[in-house]
């Protein structure tokens, strides 16, 4: 079940994902938090953020509508209150960083280089640009190409970047993250979404659109794993919509080398935990001595894909 | 904070379209106290609905606790259909409870349509405290009264096809003209728009008051960020409404 | 209700998406065809298609994955076998075109110009450029934008461009359309996603990916229909995963100035007679006198919108 | 082919984890012919499962219709939860049924698994048509095997615990070696597999054989072309599963 990155050892395949269990310690009475393959901490930036003003969730078909904003208690808080807690952890803990300019993401990472207890960092790209008038970072591929260069010579310890699935070519953006020296890719972050009152005839969400998160997108992030990990030679972390363990391993099979839960651990925190057991169970059911072969081990002629077909 | 999966007892119709729904949990049962909810899986295994759904704790006994909820939604119609012999995950308790123990002699309850559901666990509470208990029923029509297990009801319908004709807060401030009440406290719920009327008619009348708020949720335990509550004022913006709240004192929070 | 494009005249707002109607004639028993704002016919090639080998659907999370192939009958025996009944009805009728090369749009377009009965095109861009390697028409910029031109001057019926989600910014694709002469853009047409089994180790789809639609990408629609509405001043035809009044009002507000049943049509064929009387009673409820009134009517301010969001 | 909501009559549990769903519905019953099946909407209002999942008809009387089943997943198992007092919205009958009115004069059905669903009805009217019915029915094991309402029948369990220990087609291989048939026919209904195998055999046999077959299906009508069936020759290369099929000669498609 063990993989490694850039040295760092997380024992099984599974993590959660950013933003769905806060910074570990508030599901504590709920999960054994040990038995993760790591947890990557709610997005942090350099000044505590208030988010936006409510509403921020809606729930769609099978769906979760999301504007939070990246609502969190800044880097500092972040050193203070919560590492003390992680710390105690016998699991991988990933910091996620995101920012509104490139120096921010270099300040919070170096901010963090400093402490004890961080792993590792995923970058949330999904972050508006404020130099370019809020353009997303995630869907420039110079800014995406420029956020990994200026973080890598920052950082020994692995560095993945979170890639926006509002995209064209999503590939195209694990390449440069790749060549910057980023050591994995996490794909995906929420699919642009929206939800209309028609009685108030005003957007659900206060900040008109939101992410698209939960079961409904799982199609969608499955094939930008599958996409990705025929793209570049890093590890590509799959996530979006992961609530089962055969959903995990439709990922692990996609090219993904692991995964994340997210949305799925509201609906039940413990989800995490039955996706590693799972897991185990189908590779025994399966005569499969090691989870790592499954990665990639999809049985497909790639001609047959995403651009040769009608729509 | 625990999270079980736990049988379900009875469902029971008791007004127009209002269900109680009775659960064993003793845990739960022996901790719980009035305002705090439950986060409940209304649906297992299936997608629709995604996510679980706050509902606060009516009444608790030895080893059961009570919902009482109307069915507004697939996942309240879904809830609906539960009967004995079925099972419910539920992840309780949750939240700030009221409190009840404070200084202050008389408890006023103002509850509008289903805002009634935590007032009888918080009832007993108050008595256990010897408080005074005077509760304030609003609902649309006759057909949607309930008011079991609650003291000293006045109740007040839009329609007037039941005691008071008008909304609950004109049926408050009527009352308190009309009658002394020394040291009240005003413990509020209901749809957001008369929590914000009994915040302005609490604060002109000098009285303490604590409401309950309801709104969208998630996760329920404070990791998802969702339930964002505006402060009146302090370092943070937002209250969480789920792990800070849902019952929060009237001047601290803005609606 | 009624509308006009072009100077067609469409009696409603609710049309039936291409590919998930037939040609019409198939669920005569079941729908008075003649009640809907129009019918958008299956994708017409050149020669007929036999489309994809088995398994074509697969049934996700509130969502429909399809790599039917655009299996069709061809143009030819469209205008023999189908048009004689289309031409019967009440109601607009589009014929919908895909291609793999520019002059097979133009092809396929001009041998509908010589028939009685088709009130206009709708343009599927969603096909593989065998020119460009299979790239997708309906991804690059420029190839969208020569359709357009190419076939502007080949009809003076509505010409319709059917827009793919599956890019970065979908409002400058509008916008090509628009400048080259477009009369309308439908936004969207299904989002790429996948789905594996881990039985066999394989895609469930033959195509391994494949194109989902339903309840699952209402909110993804939208968003694109109110980036779309606020990019350009052609009106904008809302589809995705609409299977009731509601939804087909949450588009008029986002911006759409008309809507199309798709995937809920398989479910219940007569979704879209449902929508339109359920747009008849709200607009009766609401007080409003014109429907048309709803179109892009939504109450938000758009600098809160897409750009400025944290994901 | 109609649509309609029909009342559920029963549902009934006639072996494990075998059901019979039995709804009214006259029009469908008076005209409803063996191999054709519904397409029935397992959820209403709620987008999981999103597709009406295919049924064969398994006997129709005057005015109902008797639908067998067993839970393979989300959509089987809403089914099973339905029983009388609930309504379900089906469309049928669809497809081509089996041509039961040939030239031959013994009908011999194969049916694996679940494929016996559609041969009560089948056997209802082979036996109008004069013809002689032999059933050779293969299952896993005892509990799962369910005969009812066919005719002469022949078993074979996987585990020997009832009958031929063995598939199906090794006991009709086994039948036919040691039995003359005159002129015979075979209908045949299973997973795929089977009736790859049960095809094989006929072929090199020299009997006639029509297979109904399995697969997805989102629209059931011939709308989607969700359904393809690969032709052995002809100038289409697929024929749709739901109306050219679900019944096909063996000769007619590859498997
Ligand atoms: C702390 C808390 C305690 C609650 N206690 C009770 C209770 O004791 N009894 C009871 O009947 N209800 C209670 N509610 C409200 C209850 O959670 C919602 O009615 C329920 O989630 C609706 O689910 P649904 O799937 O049926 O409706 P949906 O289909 O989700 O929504 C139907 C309608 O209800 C609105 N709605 C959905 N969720 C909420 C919500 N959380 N708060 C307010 N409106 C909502 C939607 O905006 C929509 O208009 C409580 C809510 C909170 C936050
Ligand atoms: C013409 C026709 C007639 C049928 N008649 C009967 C019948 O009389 N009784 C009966 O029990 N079943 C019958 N089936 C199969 C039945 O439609 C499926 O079992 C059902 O759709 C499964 O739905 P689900 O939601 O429970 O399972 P899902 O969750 O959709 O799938 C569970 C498993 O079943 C497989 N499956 C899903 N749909 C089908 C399908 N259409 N065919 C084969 N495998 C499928 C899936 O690949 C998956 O492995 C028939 C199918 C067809 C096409
Ligand atoms: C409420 C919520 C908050 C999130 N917050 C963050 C965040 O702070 N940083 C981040 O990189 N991703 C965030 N995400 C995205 C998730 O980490 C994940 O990429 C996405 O939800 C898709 O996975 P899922 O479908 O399993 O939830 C958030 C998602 C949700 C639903
Ligand atoms: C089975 C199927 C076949 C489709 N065929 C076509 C097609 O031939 N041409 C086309 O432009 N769109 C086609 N579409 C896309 C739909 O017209 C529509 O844009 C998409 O499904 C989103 O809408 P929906 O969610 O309401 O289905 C098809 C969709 C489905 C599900
Ligand atoms: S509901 Fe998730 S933080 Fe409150
Ligand atoms: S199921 Fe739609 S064409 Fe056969």
């Amino acid at each position: 079940m063990s993989f490694s990155l850039r040295g760092v050892e997380f024992k099984n395949r599974v993590l959660v994902a950013s933003g769905t269990f806060g910074y570990g310690d508030e599901v504590k009475d709920l999960v054994d938090v040990n038995k993760l393959g790591g947890i990557i901490t709610k997005s942090l930036s350099a000044k505590p953020r208030d988010g936006n003003p409510p509403r921020r969730i809606v729930e769609t078909a099978s769906g979760l509508l999301n504007s939070i904003g990246l609502a969190n208690i800044g880097v500092r808080a972040f050193i203070e209150e919560k590492l003390p807690y992680l710390n105690t952890l016998d699991t991988v803990v990933l910091a996620n960083i995101a920012a509104s300019s490139i120096q921010e993401y270099c300040d919070v990472l170096a901010a963090l280089e400093e402490q004890q207890g961080i792993d590792g960092y995923e970058i949330n790209v999904s972050c508006p640009n404020v130099k370019e008038g809020g353009l997303s970072f995630g869907t420039d591929c110079n800014a995406v190409k420029e956020i990994t260069s200026r973080l890598r010579p920052l950082t020994q310890k692995p560095l993945i970047i979170k890639l926006t699935p509002n995209v064209t070519r999503i590939s195209e953006f694990a390449q440069v993250v790749e060549a910057a020296g980023g050591d994995a890719v996490s794909v995906i972050n929420t699919v642009i979404g929206m939800a209309v009152d028609i009685t108030t005839r005003r957007p659900k969400l206060s900040s008109i659109t939101g992410g698209l998160s939960g079961p409904a997108i799982k199609p969608i992030a499955l094939a930008k794993v599958y996409e990705v990990s025929h793209a570049v030679r890093i590890p590509v972390i799959g996530v979006g919509g992961i609530s089962s363990s055969s959903d995990a391993i439709e990922f692990l099979l996609a090219g993904a080398t692991a995964v994340q839960v997210g949305t799925a651990s509201f609906v039940d925190a413990r989800t995490s935990l039955e996706v590693i057991d799972g897991i185990k169970k189908y590779a025994i059911d399966q005569g499969i001595a090691d989870v790592g072969s499954l990665v990639g081990a999809l049985d497909a002629d790639i001609s047959a894909s995403v651009l040769q077909s009608w729509l | 904070m625990i999270q079980e999966v736990v049988p379900v007892l009875s469902r029971e119709q008791v007004a127009d379209g209002l269900f109680v729904l009775t659960v064993r949990c003793s845990r739960i049962a022996n901790s719980v106290r009035g305002g705090q909810f439950l986060n409940v899986r209304v649906s297992a295994g299936v997608s629709t609905p995604l996510l679980r759904r706050p509902f606060s704790v009516s009444r608790a006994h030895d080893d059961s606790l009570e919902l009482l909820f109307n069915i507004v939604g697939g996942g309240t119609r879904l809830l609906a259909s539960k009967g004995s012999g079925d099972q419910l995950d539920i992840l309780g308790p949750l939240g700030v409870p009221f409190r009840a123990d404070d200084e202050y002699e008389t408890a006023l309850i103002v509850a509008g349509g289903l805002g009634i559901a935590p007032f009888p666990l918080l009832t007993e509470e108050l008595l256990r405290f010897k408080k005074n208990v005077k509760t304030f029923v609003g609902a649309r029509t006759t057909g949607h009264v309930y008011v079991s297990h609650l003291r000293e009801v006045h109740i007040a319908t839009d329609d007037g096809s039941d005691g008071f004709h008008g909304n609950v807060i004109q049926l408050l401030e009527h009352y308190l003209k009309h009658n002394r009440i020394v040291r009240p406290k005003i413990f509020g719920c209901g749809p957001t728009k008369m929590l914000k009327a009994l915040s302005e008619s609490s604060r002109q009348q000098g009285i303490q008051c604590e409401l309950s708020l309801e709104g969208e949720m998630a996760c329920g335990i404070g990791i998802c960020q969702g339930c964002p509550v505006e402060r009146v004022n302090g370092p943070k913006k937002y209250a969480l409404m789920c792990t800070e709240g849902p019952t929060f004192n009237s001047t601290e929070v803005v609606l």
